[in-house]
């Protein structure tokens, strides 16, 4: 069998969109959380934690549910766009992106408490509006949180599996991950080439970890001393 | 000229309650700001709150705030931060730990549009001595090299009002030398209003002409310095605030080889320690009333260069061992002497005395020496419209 | 007779419940006791060559109990087919597959059809042969999702998901109100049969309760036991 | 079928137990991440964060070759303690670790890093041996990064089953943990049985990430100003 | 006693050199250390890093440092900061901000082994007037409060060198006349040596007894404060600081009527404010150049006080418009006057003259007025073991 890289392109995909979706969908949560006095804010945030409990086939048939054309996210989705979101790549990015929320908003959060009110405040009497403020002091100054919640939510997605395999329906070319294949791979006893795939897959994270990570470190956040 | 006396001063109103566990902050302030206005009072009376809530960074300060003829807050306003245009200098610096000190500098200085630009960032850089220092992380600044950028970095945002929260705590005498004058001409010539929290006496004599008085929360008062430091009620607050007297004069001559300059005023002649002003420039001079010695003879050969016969005009109400005399000598003049002088002396209302000031202790108090700000302001308007880099 | 032992069993989830079942019996008849730890087939064979502790394999294949031996991981002569089984294309509209064959399959329209996945389901391998053989395999190619296993199918049918799919009978058999929606039992002449075997494995030896477990299995009341779970009972 | 409450505590004296290893070795080197100028820095961060790539499954099965008495580790094992660590309760929390080592790491070193080494330096200005400063000064300071690291680590153990699975063999009373047991209720279509257990195991931690939000509440670490 | 003529005071050897980025310390001290010393210089000249070496901060500082016998580090040793003992009082304060004002002050004493403490946190926490504040998160602290908080920290760990980086900068002066005498003490009569940073003149002239010069990262000189203040060469160095002469007298007597303190000395005696000493204790005067005139005559009825007569002893170099005359009145005595009164009362070595000074420029230098601090010496033996609440 010549080497497939068709679900290692799809699955680098899923998890770049992911995490695109999780750092624009998790960094006002997060921002909420950090910043809220509001009693909700305890059960707000063991609800976004709540994902991680549930195995994850348990949640994907959860998402099975809910998504399919009789629950009540999928029969709105089907009565306007005409399909339902299971069995597609949009299904497996909204699936991946329920699922990893808590590994981005968790640090993303402790990140923006560590920076604090200071420094919005000295960027808005620097005539900052609040958009700017937030993107030029905060989101910089809370690198180090979306680093390590960019990449959790990454990697976890890459990895991610009984979830996906769940609501994606293993569809060649569409829903059809590199985890999944690996995990074929192991079931029919086709141990050298699970190898392959999953030292493709190491040496590709680990490449773009690397990247990730010595980027990073060359714009230190905090004073040293 | 004091800003309680000068109608075209832009007015600040503040009526504010803002509770934060015992401390309760509960100031009312009415004063037309020109110039600095110093704000005073010991440590925990409530002097950075107050600068917060007009800037509006307390959210839960209920009341009103109007500065020149807009309402900033009230029961259904609230202007934000930013359209309020008050620029804050930060009692902890609060650098931007991601950017160079150029990045923070320009931070505000790229969010002003051009035409209100006082400033090139050039200009302000020069003064405060920030050019090595430009490519570097804050991280690395010493504890005045972040009050300095900190500073710049407000003044380069072009505020209406500036707020400054003891800028020069830990700068030393030469750098401050420097910088003063500065925010002398930031609040005079180009009428950026400010107020200004400082512990030092030093400095709050030298650049205000006007005082607010906090104590445990409360403004106890405000209004030109001369008379709030020297109101006898305020003493328990005002402290060893000793504004002295100050004295507006024109510049009569210069004595280059003494290196001296004669100030004319009403009663006379001073002479003092040579400034750069050209003859007939008007300048306030300060004179410490500890400086101020009476005597009731013209003193012989003497060191006392300035002698001034003049009259009591009132002797201040019992203040421990010593006491506060106004004299008159063509202008008012207070000294400080021992209560036993007063006794020794017989002074009384009326009584013709010599003030004795050595000349050494006369103080120019405003209009510093040049500066790279002098450049500054014939920069202004030939500033390109935009200072980036 | 002899005092009461214990076998461990690693059962592949397809059987898990009617091996739940049985060991009551099976616990009553002899009064041995069965450990059952279950797994997808390949995760159990996997866990089995790297030293796991269990005595008995049921496989939901005939394949791996076969490596095993070649493998000389088990004790001679205890492999043998426990079950066939048998598929069913199910939906959940009434109505909509009772037809049968390619007449049911028809009725897909743009729906999608669910099979366990043939690389790593002996069930997935007889949808597809099936699909196949009805000439459908090829024209459903755009519409056809894959299950890690029936289990799965079941969840992708069951919620509407799938408008129809090939799942194991024994699935259905197994709950209460097996005849909700709609049903067509797939002719075994429309797949290779899909034999479930077992094996004692190394650790068994001297295990009385995994060789009565073995017998037991093969007693006829147990193989009706096991058709009326959904399988057919092994010819051999 | 009685309500079988022996998964759940087993899954929770699992989870216990890694949060606890995971923060007894995670915070070592967290702390190291933090301070090293070491150029293995970046290569370590991102092999802390490799485990996540793998599918559940597929690291199963790597711990399991690894593991087995035929493994490089478990071999050792075995030859030392008389049983490789495969098919154990000790043998999951082996895998646990492994794999959840990321989520504890990463969050640690941020707060580490945000942390800074300023009230390292005072505390031992005031008499402090290093590890008194660390427990009295550091952690408390990056409490927050405990906290997000422990809740992500802790759920996550709970919710793991892929590789506890192929690690563990479903042992009753041994290995077979809650999650499986959900695992098992759906695959052989049990499904009120799966809703069940789902809802225990979301209520149970619901409460616990509840108390634990709302204790860190009360301690807010930051300035709020 | 300045520390350079005490041969019991310790001695501190620092042999340093640390590179950062553009910037080099290279410090060579080697001083004995009794009271204060101040560190002084610019912004930016590396007071802050030299602490921190001496403190054992700098890990990457190259050189040696011995204190007091032991060697704190060199090529092959490196004695970490706890084992020092060196207590620091950071410029930013760095409190722990999980604890409360209580923890914080406490973390240090807790640390402290019972026979080592000097101090019961009681009367520390009086003394910083901390009190209300012990229960607060540090947080909803004011700037200055930070800063009690931080020092009260360091004290209580009972050091035996303090680094002190501009503890007191955004005290006001009341707050800080109560601390000041603190640190004298603590420095003085408890042989804490203290190195001292401080950009505030009067309080570096009024607490220290050595002065140590800092610029552009080396130690340009090290001495008694007079001495390296009044030194020609350092003019440039000292700027400002203008230390005046400290002046050994006793107390001859008081006039509890006038509140007045008459204090002897080897030329007669001066006349000041009230201090409250028995009579016949010694005490430091501070009278500071500016604040001394000189006549040819004595003077008539005037109101300043202390007529000493003397004799001109130099006149130093030419320092613009203004001259340093030393004269001996039987004691040395620094007097500022201008140039032109050099030239107009024909001022030369020898030439008998009267020193002015008026009564309230009299300063007391150290032994401040009784504050908690009398207390906690009586306190001292009677300490329990152990001051945790
Ligand atoms: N990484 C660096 N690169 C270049 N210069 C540095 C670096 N880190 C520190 N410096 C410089 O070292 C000098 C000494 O700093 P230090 O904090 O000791 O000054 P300081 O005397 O305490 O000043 P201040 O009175 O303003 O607190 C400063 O000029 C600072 O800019
Ligand atoms: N949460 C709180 N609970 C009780 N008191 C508080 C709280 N937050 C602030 N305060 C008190 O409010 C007072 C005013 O603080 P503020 O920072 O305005 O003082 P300040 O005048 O600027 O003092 P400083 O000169 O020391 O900076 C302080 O006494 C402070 O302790
Ligand atoms: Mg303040
Ligand atoms: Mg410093």
């Amino acid at each position: 069998m010549p080497f497939d890289f068709e679900p290692l392109w799809l699955s680098i995909e899923l998890a770049a969109i992911t995490v695109a979706i999780l750092l624009a969908v998790g960094t006002p949560i997060a921002w909420w959380l950090a910043r809220t006095r509001s009693r909700l804010r305890v059960a707000v945030e063991a609800v976004v934690a709540l994902p991680l409990v549930l195995p994850p086939t348990v949640l994907g048939f959860y998402l099975l549910l809910m998504l399919g054309p009789g629950g009540p996210l999928g029969g709105l989705l089907l009565s306007v766009t005409g399909s339902s979101l299971t069995f597609s790549f949009e299904g497996l990015v909204f699936a991946s992106t329920i699922y990893s929320l808590p590994f981005v908003v968790q640090p993303v959060q402790g990140a923006f408490e560590a920076v604090g009110r200071g420094p919005l405040e000295a960027a808005f009497a620097l005539r900052a509006r609040a958009f700017d403020a937030f993107f030029t002091v905060v989101v910089p100054m809370a690198r180090r949180g979306f680093i390590t919640g960019g990449v959790l939510g990454f990697a976890h997605t890459l990895g991610e599996f009984g979830v996906v395999l769940m609501v994606g329906g293993n569809i060649p070319g569409e829903t059809r991950l590199i985890s999944i294949a690996v995990f074929e791979h192991v079931e029919t006893l086709n141990y050298p080439a699970a190898h392959a795939l999953s030292a493709t897959l190491l040496g590709f994270c680990f490449l773009v970890l690397l990247t990730v990570y010595a980027v990073n470190r060359r714009f230190p956040v905090h004073a040293g001393r | 000229m004091p800003a309680a006396e000068n109608p075209a001063a832009p007015r600040l109103e503040a009526n504010l309650r803002l509770d934060r566990g015992d401390f309760r902050l509960e100031a009312s302030l009415d004063a037309r700001l020109s110039g600095v206005t110093a704000v005073f009072g010991p440590s925990g009376c409530g002097k950075t709150t107050l600068l917060r809530a007009i800037a509006g960074l307390e959210r839960e300060a209920r009341g009103r705030i109007a500065f020149d003829g807009t309402v900033w807050q009230d029961d259904r306003t609230f202007i934000p931060t930013r359209e309020r245009r008050a620029g804050l200098v930060f009692q902890d610096a609060r650098l931007f730990s991601h950017l160079t000190v150029r990045g923070n500098i320009l931070y505000g200085h790229r969010r002003t549009p051009a035409d209100e630009r006082i400033f090139q960032p050039e200009t302000v850089i020069r003064l405060m001595a920030l050019e090595p220092l430009l490519g570097r992380r804050v991280s690395s600044l010493s504890g005045g090299e972040r009050q300095r950028v900190s500073f710049a970095r407000a003044v380069l945002a072009t505020p209406r009002l500036l707020l400054m929260d003891e800028p020069l705590a830990s700068l030393d005498q030469d750098r401050k030398e420097e910088i003063l004058p500065f925010i002398e001409r930031l609040a005079g010539e180009l009428a950026i209003p400010t107020l200004y929290v400082s512990h030092e006496i030093d400095e709050v004599v030298r650049l205000a002409s006007d005082l607010v008085l906090v104590s445990d929360g409360r403004v106890v008062a405000s209004g030109p310095i001369e008379e709030v430091s020297n109101r006898f009620d305020l003493r328990s607050y005002a402290g060893r605030l000793d504004a002295g007297s100050i004295i507006r004069m024109r510049v009569a001559g210069h004595d280059e080889e003494t290196g001296i300059t004669r100030f004319a005023f009403a009663g006379g002649e001073v002479i003092g320690p040579r400034v750069d002003l050209p003859e007939g420039a008007a300048i306030n001079l300060r004179v410490r009333s500890r400086d101020v010695a009476i005597a009731l003879d013209r003193p012989g050969r003497t060191s006392i260069l300035n002698v001034l016969p003049g009259r009591v005009v009132e002797i201040g109400p019992n203040d421990g061992p010593q006491a506060h005399v106004l004299l008159d000598v063509g202008t008012a003049l207070w000294a400080r002497i021992m209560r036993r002088s007063v006794n020794e002396l017989e002074l009384r209302p009326g009584r013709p005395v010599y003030a004795l000031i050595k000349a050494v202790a006369v103080d120019r108090r405003s209009l510093g020496r040049p500066t790279a700000m002098d450049l500054s302001l014939e920069e202004r308007d030939a500033a390109p419209p935009d200072g980036r880099r | 007779t002899a005092a009461a032992a214990e076998a461990t069993v690693a059962v592949a989830t397809n059987f898990l419940v009617p091996l739940r079942s049985l060991s009551e019996e099976f616990a009553a008849r002899t009064g041995h006791s069965l450990r059952i730890s279950s797994g997808s087939t390949g995760q159990l064979y996997a866990q089995i060559t790297n030293g796991a502790p269990y005595d008995v394999f049921l496989s939901a294949d005939a394949a791996r109990p076969r490596r095993l031996e070649e493998a000389g991981a088990t004790l001679p002569g205890t492999r043998r087919t426990y079950a066939l089984g048998r598929i069913v294309l199910w939906s959940a509209e009434p109505d909509r597959v009772s037809a049968g064959g390619a007449r049911a399959l028809r009725t897909l329209g743009d729906g999608k059809i669910a099979i366990a996945n043939p690389e790593v389901a002996p069930y997935g391998v007889a949808s597809q042969e099936a699909l196949e053989r009805l000439g459908f395999w090829e024209p459903f190619q755009d519409r056809l999702v894959r299950g890690i296993n029936v289990a799965q199918v079941f969840q992708f049918i069951g919620t509407g998901n799938a408008a129809m799919g090939f799942i194991a009978m024994s699935q259905l058999a197994g709950r209460p109100k097996g005849g909700e929606g709609s049903i067509w039992i797939v002719p075994p002449d429309l797949h290779d049969p899909i034999r479930q075997d077992m094996v004692l494995l190394e650790r068994a030896e001297g295990n009385e309760a995994a060789f009565a477990f073995l017998d037991f299995l093969a007693s006829p009341e147990v193989l009706a036991r096991i058709e009326s779970f959904g399988y057919s009972a092994p010819t051999n």
